[in-house]
């Protein structure tokens, strides 16, 4: 009875969300920066989840996200593209060679499993590296995949470092909240069920998990094709999103800023991450945006303001949480609406004894 | 004929030119309570961690159930490296990944308690169950393994409440006093259903009281499960009060087997070991 | 001798450009042998190391502000630590790492901030700039300096670490953290020296490298700083010698890769070396092997 | 504890929402009628220079006029700048947040990768977006709202082939361009096409972002025994490559496009023996009455202004993407007179039409939307004084 009674109240919530979302299309101006922010939010949302995945629940240091987001990308793009437009898309290299375009329902997936192919032959030799080492062997993959799809003789498929574009894109917030809230809705259940213990295990202590029968390898692997597959699919989201697409973007910085949203939000907490994926685009995006102009108080100058006063700004406060509250947002923890609902309840029993000014 | 649950042939481990086990050869009977000892770098743990396959044996080989479960011959660098015995007895190599011989049923304390700090009780238990149920990565996620999942939890529930952990149930484990986390250590063993259990100095750091209840509990956990227990000791009077038999290991080498009548009589056991360690 | 000719230049690059890769990679080695951190923001601290060039040598005479912006960058890798990293002694590595990953996030930043994301230009020191002729190859007298002048700090390096007391120290601290601490070697002293070492030879690679390569922008630190550290993992991390080894190899590599025409995947090859090392021999070249205790 | 930590946090950045949202249109506080033109231009990153003075061009131009009259009432013209950060992944955001500032028209960006990135983010809100220097020909193809005032690259690659041929005799040619740059890669390959139309052969590499020692390159060109070095790079590449060119002595002519068109380029060559040659749309030492006017004005607002002169690179000297800038902003006006409308549509359709005499030469769009060009301007870096020397107009043979 219980169980139901939060099943009920979590599909009442979501729809809620979602109708709150459709609302909101319809009262703002869809060129309000909240939908930009709503948007990028969300796939890096599913980024960072899928990151904390590896990193938080296996305690795997993968440094490779920005290459898999990468093949998603562009398996996307490439397969979407529609046939007409690939003479354009396509100018240097006569059109390409890839002779279908599929639809989007079919090449979402597809990008994402792509990605996790990919990630499964990387992992075979680079998951047998501990820690640090296997960040910098990821990240070096990264830059490997990237080098790749720069390259000239791949032009037919990938149009060499050339963009990428043309392919079809969402206009509605709802669809990025869609698929990122079904990706999210089976990490979930992954971390929930015996394998999502297996991995906290490995995070734990590989001896000991080891000891208790369970094949490092084959988990070590499992968590990062998985990881990588929705990696995949929120690269094919974010190119998408951008609506053009090209090898160059990237970068290690990608992965860098990924992982900054995952500690920010607490290594180990999905909903830490997906709050912090959103305050993160709002700062970066919007809410600091400001302080790249130069600002008029009457007369008065303010000080320091100027083009690139913004990312100071933010590195500074990434830096603070990083090294004053390490244990981000949520830390280990995730927002539930049992926990909500405590936490009020006990601050509102606080309240009556009179613990809580007021 | 005798049932041997598990037997150490030759066993010799090398690291660079250390030798820390010589030529160790042991048995052990289904349903034994055999007890390992010897001073401190007697090489007690290495040969748990050659049991276990953590580490790889230089020479010599290891049966478990009649079945060899790791055996070697020293190889390249080693070849010339090797100062050990009967280098030429043994020409198989034979390696398994401890997550293997954990799933044959050996099962395994750590000395300096391992467990998973972070999470809770149950799911330290839980966590043993893994490798029994019948589920793959998508029944699992799509909880179509729920009979399963079902099942397990309460078989782990039973066990935490019988080792009196229930009430402990979700807090962190690294949050129990200590003589609990030792207990815990042995209820996760537990819970991966093992036909052995290698116990690392489970009385470390327990007071007598505490050393005497510990060993009731092991006879009694060897009486429920049906159970083969091979354990490391420096508590001797636990020691002689539970096991069968004992083997002294001293700079890796066996210089005494036998019952624990047998061993308190026996002059080079005292005089390498008993009479510097007895306070221990 | 046809084969020579046409490859002197990319050897003589590649040696060049391998001995600054040298300076930096011991930074990283020093560091990672005492602190097990790859210390992701030693590249921007080289970055950092030019535009202090940059902007000093605007108003000062060269003799003046080359040891400035030595003294400088110490500074900075001093502070880096001392702000960054030392708070964090014991938390986990991951959190250092991220630690050091936010540190270069940061001073990329206010880099780009500081020069408003223009390119500056390296100011012309006398003589190392001049031109010379070697065999039939045209360079600059750096590029014969480096590896020279690498070699020289490396020795002096080295007997640095095998003669003094604060080498024996750093020796100690590098093999085992707690042990020395117990010791009574004082661990935040020797990190700081490590550091100081570090960012020293990150300041004269620094300026080699951009007498050679004139522009300095605020992402001029990363790929150097990458293939650095790449160079250091190559020849085993924490040996000084293997880090030197690693360096000029894959300067000299990457040199020769571009000029076989495979420019694309020049970055690429560095980490697929990485990679390969890695497997086949995980501690590098000459690193030790350590175990587990269970 | 921690909890309330968190709590004040979330909180702290709540309001800072609220102080993003009070600032971000910056335009409120007037009052009066405002007409918001976007900036769309990268002021970091490696077309960040390029950027930076296109952006002057720009702000000189509002300064110049900053007030237009639409139905009989004064409007004031206000520029709302964001920075793309050359980046084809930052570059949509961005877009949108000018989107969002309600901007009537947009002028973008140096660099043409993030042109195209931006576009569908301008197309869907409707705004019409006018290139000052972005060459590559996919930026307004195949849409009515994209507009440029420069002219493309088939045309400036097929110039600096022409040029090549006609000064250097040149036979075969070293083709150097940048990976994943569209500008890059576009002007090379239409160099290209061009050149081995003529009979010429050609030797092609290519580099990676953020790569620094092209010395390497260099040589090979010098192996292969080219006779001109084409390099369409970003500047921050380009003084780089004079530099390493001018130490190894190759003695190679280096041709470029627009983007060299550059202070940064003048530095790099100064003092070195390094022949640079650029094809640009606009010199200095223009003698029309417009294009000189231009020049000293725009002179002098930057000595007045100590800020400014610095994004120039710190100099007096006049590039060609300010004067695009200018012609940009100022064919944006042009069209918002004739729609008599701060209307994005309305402005849109009223580009189609516009006819300006501007200081790069007289703009109107053709059906594409691209400012109709038939000649490029050639200048050589002067090695001794660190100015620009007007070699001469070249056009299409």
């Amino acid at each position: 009875m219980k169980m139901k009674n939060k099943i009920i109240t979590a599909v009442v919530l979501i729809m809620a969300l979602f109708v709150l979302l459709l609302a909101l299309e319809r009262i703002l101006p869809p060129s309000s920066m909240l939908f930009v922010v709503l948007k990028k939010g969300a796939i890096y949302a599913l980024v960072a989840v899928s990151m904390n995945l590896l990193n938080g629940f296996t305690g795997l240091f993968s440094l490779g996200q920005a290459g898999f987001m990468l093949i998603g990308a562009y398996t996307y793009a490439i397969l979407t593209i529609p046939m007409e437009a690939r003479g354009m898309v396509y100018q240097y290299f006569d059109g390409g060679i890839v002779p279908l375009a599929l639809p989007v329902i079919l090449a979402i997936p597809l990008a994402g499993l792509v990605t996790a192919i990919f990630a499964y032959l990387i992992g075979l030799p680079v998951l047998r590296l501990k820690s640090d080492y296997l960040a910098i062997a990821t990240l070096g993959f990264a830059e490997i995949i990237r080098a790749i799809l720069q390259w000239d003789k791949l032009g037919p498929i990938t149009n060499g470092s050339n963009l990428l574009k043309l392919y079809p894109v969402f206009t509605s917030v709802i669809f990025p909240f869609a698929v990122t809230g079904v990706c999210i809705a089976i990490i979930v259940l992954l971390i929930n069920s015996s394998y999502g213990r297996a991995f906290k295990a490995i995070r734990e202590d590989e001896t000991a998990a080891e000891a208790m029968g369970i094949n490092l390898a084959h988990h070590k692997q499992l968590s990062f094709t998985i990881s990588s597959f929705f990696a995949g699919i929120g690269g094919a989201l974010l190119a998408m999103y951008q609506t053009t697409v090209q090898a160059s973007a990237f970068r290690a910085t990608m992965t860098y800023e990924i992982l900054l949203i995952v500690v920010i939000g607490g290594i180990g907490s999905v909903t830490g991450s997906c709050i912090s994926s959103f305050l993160f685009i709002a700062c970066s995006e919007w809410w600091l945006r400001f302080l790249d102009n130069t600002i008029f108080i009457g007369n008065f100058q303010v000080p320091l303001l100027g083009p690139g006063f913004r990312k100071v700004v933010f590195s500074v406060i990434v830096m603070i949480i990083v090294l004053f509250y390490s244990r981000g947002i949520m830390g280990t923890k995730e927002l539930s609406l049992e926990g909500l609902y405590q936490f009020l309840r006990k601050r509102s029993e606080k309240k009556k004894k009179g613990d809580v000014p007021a | 004929m005798t049932d041997h649950i598990l037997q150490m042939e030759n066993l010799t481990m090398q690291f660079g030119g250390v030798i820390a086990l010589d030529n160790l050869s042991l048995e052990i009977n289904r349903g034994e309570i055999i007890a390992l000892i010897g001073p401190n770098g007697a090489g007690k743990t290495t040969a748990f961690n050659c049991i276990t396959g953590v580490y790889e044996p230089t020479n010599g080989c290891i049966r478990y159930e009649e079945q060899i479960i790791a055996s070697n011959h020293p190889q390249g660098k080693m070849k010339k490296l090797y100062i050990g015995k009967n280098k030429d007895s043994y020409t198989r190599v034979i390696r398994h990944t401890p997550d293997k011989i954990a799933q044959m049923g050996i099962a395994r304390t750590f000395q300096n308690i391992r467990l998973f700090k972070d999470l809770t009780v149950f799911e330290n238990v839980l966590i043993a169950k893994h490798m029994h149920m019948k589920q793959n990565v998508f029944t699992a996620t799509f909880r179509m393994n729920r009979r399963e999942e079902k099942r397990i939890r309460k078989e782990c529930l039973d066990l935490l409440e019988e080792q009196d952990l229930l009430p402990f149930c979700g807090e962190p484990a690294s949050s129990l006093p200590y003589g609990l986390q030792r207990r815990l250590e042995i209820a996760r063993a537990l819970a991966s259903e093992p036909k052995l259990l290698l116990l690392d100095e489970p009385a470390a750091g327990m007071d007598p009281q505490e050393t005497r209840s510990l060993a009731d509990f092991i006879v009694h956990v060897r009486n429920k499960y049906r159970l083969t227990i091979f354990l490391i000791e420096h508590h001797m009077d636990l020691v002689m009060r539970i096991s069968d038999r004992i083997y002294v290991l001293d700079f890796g080498k066996q210089i005494a087997q036998g019952s624990p009548t047998e061993i308190q009589n026996n002059r080079r056991v005292v005089e390498a070991y008993l009479g510097v360690a007895e306070d221990a | 001798m046809g084969f020579f000719q046409t490859n002197l230049p990319y050897i003589l690059a590649g040696i060049s450009v391998g001995g600054q890769y040298a300076l930096i990679a011991i930074g990283y080695t020093l560091v990672y042998g005492i602190l097990r951190l790859i210390n992701f923001a030693h590249g921007d601290i080289f970055m950092t190391a030019g535009f202090m060039m940059v902007y000093l040598s605007a108003s000062l005479p060269l003799w003046l502000s080359i040891p400035l912006v030595i003294l400088l960058t110490v500074l900075l890798g001093f502070l880096v630590e001392r702000i960054a990293y030392k708070p964090l002694r014991k938390a986990p590595r991951m959190s250092i790492m991220i630690s050091a990953i936010g540190v270069s996030y940061l001073i990329q930043n206010c880099a780009w901030y500081v020069t408003s994301g223009l390119a500056k230009q390296f100011p012309v020191i006398p003589w190392i700039s001049d031109s010379v002729t070697v065999f039939s190859a045209t360079t600059k007298v750096v590029t014969i300096l480096t590896p020279v002048f690498t070699l020289g700090l490396v020795a002096a390096l080295v007997l640095l670490i095998r003669h003094t007391k604060i080498g024996m120290a750093m020796r100690a601290v590098s093999r085992d953290f707690e042990t020395s601490q117990l010791m009574g070697i004082k661990i935040n002293s020797v990190i700081s020296t490590t550091f100081i070492i570090g960012s020293f030879l990150a300041a004269v690679g620094s300026i080699l490298y951009f007498t050679n390569y004139t522009t300095v922008t605020p992402t001029a630190g990363s790929m150097p700083g990458l293939k650095a550290f790449v160079a250091a993992v190559f020849g085993g991390i924490g040996s000084i010698s293997g880090a030197v080894l690693g360096a000029f190899l894959i300067g000299i590599c990457e040199n020769i890769i571009k000029g076989l025409g495979w420019t694309t995947f020049s970055d690429a090859f560095t980490f697929a070396l990485l990679i390969v090392i890695l497997i086949a021999r995980p501690t590098g070249l000459f690193g030790e092997k350590s175990m587990d205790k269970v | 504890m921690k909890k309330i930590i968190g709590m004040h946090l979330i909180l702290s950045l709540v309001l800072l929402t609220a102080a993003g949202c009070s600032s971000t249109p910056t335009g409120k506080s007037g009052g009066g009628n405002v007409i918001r033109i976007g900036v769309y231009e990268p002021s970091s990153g490696d077309n960040g220079a390029g950027g930076k003075q296109e952006i002057l061009g720009i702000e000189y131009a509002n300064a110049v006029v900053n007030t237009v009259e639409i139905g009989g009432k004064p409007y004031k013209i206000q520029l709302e700048i964001v920075d793309n950060e050359s980046s084809t992944d930052k570059g949509p955001s961005a877009a949108s947040s000018l989107v969002s500032a309600k901007c009537s028209a947009a002028i973008g960006s140096y660099g043409s990768s993030v042109s195209i990135a931006a576009s569908d983010v301008f197309r869907n809100a409707g705004i019409p977006v006018i290139g000052p220097s972005c060459t590559n020909p996919q930026v307004t193809l195949g849409n009515t709202h994209y507009f440029r005032v420069c002219y493309l690259d088939p045309f400036q690659g097929t110039v600096l082939a022409n040029f090549a041929a006609d000064n250097f005799q040149a036979k075969k040619a070293y083709i150097l361009t940048k990976l994943g740059d569209d500008y890059s890669a576009g002007l090379g390959n239409y160099f290209k096409t061009a050149f081995t139309g003529m009979g010429g052969t050609v030797v092609e590499e290519n580099f990676q972002e953020g790569n620094s020692d092209f010395t390497a390159y260099l040589a090979t060109a010098t192996n292969e025994g080219a006779d001109v070095i084409f390099a369409p790079t970003s500047t921050e590449a380009a003084s780089l490559i004079i530099g390493q060119a001018a130490s190894q002595d190759i003695g190679i002519p280096l041709l470029a496009g627009d983007t060299w068109d550059s202070s940064v380029i003048l530095d790099a060559a100064k003092g070195s023996g390094q022949k640079v040659f650029v094809s640009t749309f606009f010199d200095e030492g223009d003698d029309s009455a417009a294009g000189s006017r231009f020049v000293t004005d725009f002179k002098t607002w930057l000595s007045k202004n100590p800020a400014k002169r610095n994004n120039n690179g710190g100099n007096h000297i006049v590039a060609a993407v300010s004067a695009l800038g200018y012609d940009a902003y100022m064919t944006a006006i042009e069209a918002v007179k004739t729609a008599g409308s701060a209307d994005p549509t309305a402005v849109n359709d009223a580009l189609w039409n516009v006819k300006y005499a501007g200081v790069t030469g007289d703009i109107s769009f053709d059906k594409n939307g691209d400012a109709i060009r038939e000649e490029a301007y050639i200048k050589q870096a002067n090695n001794s004084d660190g100015t620009w020397k007007f070699v001469g107009i070249q056009g299409v043979n």
